[in-house]
């Protein structure tokens, strides 16, 4: 009933992991899959090793999360071994890559594929790494070199993950065209302040930020780069239930992927959505969820 | 969010180690840890070792955010949140809690609320941890100079004692190797353990992946993991993952 | 201790109400003044009577408001008999205006002022209406066009409201840089669908996101055009409470507007917000609110 | 957010008046009402004309949404948010409810909570409502043609019956310029009154201004207003805001 296909890859469930939530250690990708999710999206990996920034990189907020966890990863050469271990779960695997330019892309995309990925998503919407992620991704003639690009150059699909941070998403979607799926949207750029201590409590200042509030965001960029837009879209923002995927699916996604419900409702929270959504469509009489896509498009 | 709090009272506890007293309405459990923010400097995870309506860490110096603290006075403030984590469950029988260093902090509280035996080792006698706060007990001291009890490692000095007397569980909490083998001869003896872990934690939340250990998060799953849980560590004492994430060998 | 001076002009506490909130009839406006408003932003007025959308226009989510009221407004011919009322309650009146070019933005603000405004603030950024609102306001030349001629054409201060729907608020606030204080931010472009109904919510489909969720949105943007751009700032989006608007402040705001905590709070929420934030900078041994001003810039 | 719920039952009261009876978890106060989203259609304020565990709203067509309403089936559903609003409070002494057209409506709860006799006024015989769920309290009875009871408008019946009873209290609802006379009708006569007003409503939750009157905002310090309050209403019963936010005269 959940299950749905995307550029020819099966996902028992439209239910991915999102990019930056505990996706870097293959066992921990591992147990994600047990853990219900129809599909891993990797955290987002560059040319080299890097640190990411000073703690604190993280804020709790009471109705969503601020990160700049600054793209820390451990660098392309040393993921084979992760995403070998995270492919033993049985679901597909999406490597999540971020560059400075079209040359990294090209070449962290082909190592992914070389390690078995089953799609790269191109990061192009990081909202708080200094010439990496969004910085690139609203410069619309990069975006397209980028995407096409790293198009020729592998033979799995190509995911363009888009920033909400612009006055166009709509704009930013057709220069990505070329891409497999969009996937919409990264977080919104966004800051808090401790007034005991005066002074902005993430260390790098500014974050990004995700959870519920950012789901009216989300849907909103689905709901419009659908019809504008003729790739399968992955919904991301702020899902928490089976209510909130149908919203996204609604709009317009073929698929979803959650982040931050996995620390407001635990691991269980794949297979919970799952439940709610099947609950909700055996009530509605539909038999699968495909059915849904795009079903509160006005024309 | 974080909550600020005031320092009441600093106590040097060793050459090294200060726990710093405080209030706060958390109620947090033996073996939770809170995130510690000194802003501008550092935010890193710390257990509480003193529960109660004054609460209390006890920090050692290890680099710049602790030796921040420790350069703290009276009427200086903190930020917190949390608490964070499961902490330790009571076991049956008799029970044997083994510290290393400044892991007696996080093993404090637990062993407040339960009787047992205590092993308390440290490099040399001055470091040894809260011999005062637990002296009604029957306590086994290993240093690794010799300067006060058994000359060698906790591990050492374990094995040795099980050989004269059962115990029937044991909580422990130190440095890795330490946790390593006490882990390794609990198994053998058939003994039920429960053990504290150290991990590199970014979030402290359950999200960033940075503390993971064989899929295990020591800031949810964790910090205390029980005897089925670390059997299936073959990381623990092996590597460790880097601010970067990368597996390093320790 | 809360009093502020912008622009020469004196308010009694750093808390306006927001466009758009409750400030539509002289006679509410008064009443909103009686309520401890320290200023009062008028409802965005344009050259002829608009309707508005159909119902629904607002739509309530559990951490904020989503909108599209569809700029529904008297006309600014109507408009000067509830200017002369809301007058009486004593504090700046200040008069918002939106136009579809330089033109109406020029007339508009003539007409405020010949009403009696203190200032006027030119709505460059409402998410959700054809034509006006952010479709000129990411637009840098217009931008920079608008500001200047109304700035030739009034005496009064010019205030400029922008839109966080961009991938770089400062350079919007610079293309403002003539105005005599920036106003950050309006709404983020948003929409909720109802999976019952299967479609969204709002008649206009996509509306802007109001309330505590923009907070960090709306915090971060002042914190960034604080240190590019050399005028008075002042800061809207999510406040709730002293804490928040003490936030905005210490971010760079020299005073803060209030919008849908009306609805979340009351009317009291301006006496609520004033009596807050007395206590906090009592108990942190500051004299004048104005002693914080930018005070978590980290250098 | 929406409510949605499924209409059990539907009753003809008058040849353009009709209740739909629905369940739902709410606990409305007599006098306030809902917002109520007929998808693709409209969104208007509703009343609650029965409370308890069975609802319902008693709804005359106007217009498109109320039309589309009248049209609809058992089994069909409505979307809902509220109650919204300030609602009747109790008086004292005798009282006395005016109840002009569809305005019997938002009168019917308080009236089946207080005693009290009622004055049921509407164009003609056929539009009288809640005649019959009111049977046993002392009724009287106005239309416009004459075709029951006193011919002619409730205002007009209202003084003569002033002439000779005492009433001490006053709840009303029905079309302004009978409101605004009931009023003035009550304050010469020194009764204590509370009228339920409509206004334009866009928002329902007190921010948009298009529902207000002399400063007061219908959805919120409203629907029901007092006698003080309604003493300070100039523009009742002469002008009224369009969906523009225009004055316009009534
Ligand atoms: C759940 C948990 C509970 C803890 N409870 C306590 C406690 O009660 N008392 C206490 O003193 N400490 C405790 N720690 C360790 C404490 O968090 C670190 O000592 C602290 O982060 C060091 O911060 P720093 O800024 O002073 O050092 P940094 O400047 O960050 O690092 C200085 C040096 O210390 C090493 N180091 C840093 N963190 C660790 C670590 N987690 N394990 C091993 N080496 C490390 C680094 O490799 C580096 O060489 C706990 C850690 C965890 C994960
Ligand atoms: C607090 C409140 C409670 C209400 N309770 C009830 C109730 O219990 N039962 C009931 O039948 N109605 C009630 N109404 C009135 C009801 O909301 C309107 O009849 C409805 O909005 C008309 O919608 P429509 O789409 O059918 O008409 P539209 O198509 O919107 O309008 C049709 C015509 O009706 C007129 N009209 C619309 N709304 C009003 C209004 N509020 N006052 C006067 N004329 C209007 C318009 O001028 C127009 O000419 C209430 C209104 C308010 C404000
Ligand atoms: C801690 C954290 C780290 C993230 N890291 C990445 C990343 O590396 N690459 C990426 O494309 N998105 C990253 N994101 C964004 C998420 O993938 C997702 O787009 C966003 O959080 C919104 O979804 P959510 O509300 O379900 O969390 C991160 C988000 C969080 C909270
Ligand atoms: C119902 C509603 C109507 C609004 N109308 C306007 C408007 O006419 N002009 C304008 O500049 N902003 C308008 N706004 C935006 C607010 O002025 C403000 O920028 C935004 O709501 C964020 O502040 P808040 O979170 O305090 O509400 C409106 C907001 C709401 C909720
Ligand atoms: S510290 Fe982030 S997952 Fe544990
Ligand atoms: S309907 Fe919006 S204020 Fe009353």
């Amino acid at each position: 009933m959940l299950e749905v296909d995307i550029n020819d890859l099966h996902f028992r469930n439209p239910l991915l992991l999102a990019s930056g939530i505990l996706d870097e250690s293959g066992d921990t990708m591992l147990r994600v899959a047990r853990s219900g999710a129809g599909g891993i999206v990797t955290k987002s990996i560059g040319m080299v090793p890097r640190e990411g920034y000073e703690n604190p990189v993280i804020y709790e907020l009471p109705y969503g999360l601020l990160n700049a966890i600054g793209l820390a990863n451990p660098g392309i050469e040393n993921f084979g071994e992760e995403i070998k271990k995270a492919k033993e779960g049985g679901v597909p695997i999406i490597g999540s890559i971020f560059g400075g330019n079209v040359d990294e892309f090209v070449y962290l995309a082909k190592k992914m594929e070389s390690y078995g990925v089953d799609a790269v998503e191109l990061n192009l919407s990081c909202p708080h790494a200094r010439g990496y992620g969004m910085e690139i991704g609203v410069d619309m003639e990069l975006v397209e070199e980028i995407v096409g690009e790293v198009k020729k150059s592998v033979g799995i699909p190509v995911w363009a993950k888009i920033t909400p941070n612009t006055d166009s998403v709509v704009r930013i979607a057709k220069a990505a065209e070329k891409a497999d799926a969009l996937v919409l949207i990264n977080t919104i750029r966004a800051m808090a302040i401790d007034i005991d201590a005066r002074r902005p409590v993430l260390s790098n200042k500014i974050g990004g930020l995700s959870g519920p509030c950012l789901k009216p965001v989300g849907v909103r960029a689905v709901y419009e780069v659908y019809s504008e837009v003729n790739k399968p879209i992955i919904g991301v923002g702020g899902i928490q239930n089976g209510r909130d995927a149908l919203e996204y699916m609604m709009a317009g996604a073929s698929a979803v992927q959650i982040g931050t419900a996995v620390y407001t409702h635990g691991l269980e929270v794949f297979t919970s959505i799952a439940r709610e959504m099947k609950e909700w469509l055996h009530r509605n009489d539909y038999e699968n969820v495909k059915d849904i896509i795009g079903a509160a498009q006005v024309k | 969010m974080y909550r600020v709090v005031k320092i009441e009272r600093i106590k040097k506890e060793t050459p090294s180690v200060k726990t710093f007293f405080f209030r706060d309405k958390s109620s947090p459990m033996p073996g939770q840890f809170y995130m510690l923010w000194l802003p501008g400097v550092d935010e890193f995870p710390m257990s509480i070792s003193y529960i109660g309506e004054i609460k209390g860490f006890t920090v050692k110096k290890v680099g710049a955010g602790t030796s921040r603290m420790h350069s703290m006075h009276e009427g200086d403030k903190l930020w917190l949140r949390g608490p964070y984590g499961h902490g330790f469950s009571p076991m049956n029988g008799k029970i044997l809690f083994v510290g290393g260093g400044s892991g007696m902090a996080t093993l404090a509280p637990i062993i407040e609320r339960l009787p047992g035996d205590l092993l308390i080792a440290a490099r040399s006698r001055d470091e040894l941890l809260f011999m005062d706060r637990f002296k009604e007990r029957k306590i086994y001291v290993a240093t690794d100079d010799g300067s006060l009890g058994f000359k060698g490692f906790a591990h050492e000095l374990l094995e040795k004692i099980l050989e004269d007397t059962k115990y029937d569980a044991i909580y422990t909490c130190g440095p890795e190797l330490m946790l390593r083998k006490v882990i390794d001869i609990a198994s053998s003896h058939g003994i039920e353990i429960q053990a504290s872990l150290e991990r590199l934690m970014k979030c402290g939340i359950g999200i960033c992946d940075s503390c993971s250990i064989n899929g295990y998060r020591v800031c949810v799953d964790g910090p205390v993991f029980g005897s089925h849980e670390l059997a299936e560590m073959d990381e623990l004492g092996r590597y460790r993952r880097d601010r970067a994430g990368r597996k390093v060998p320790i």
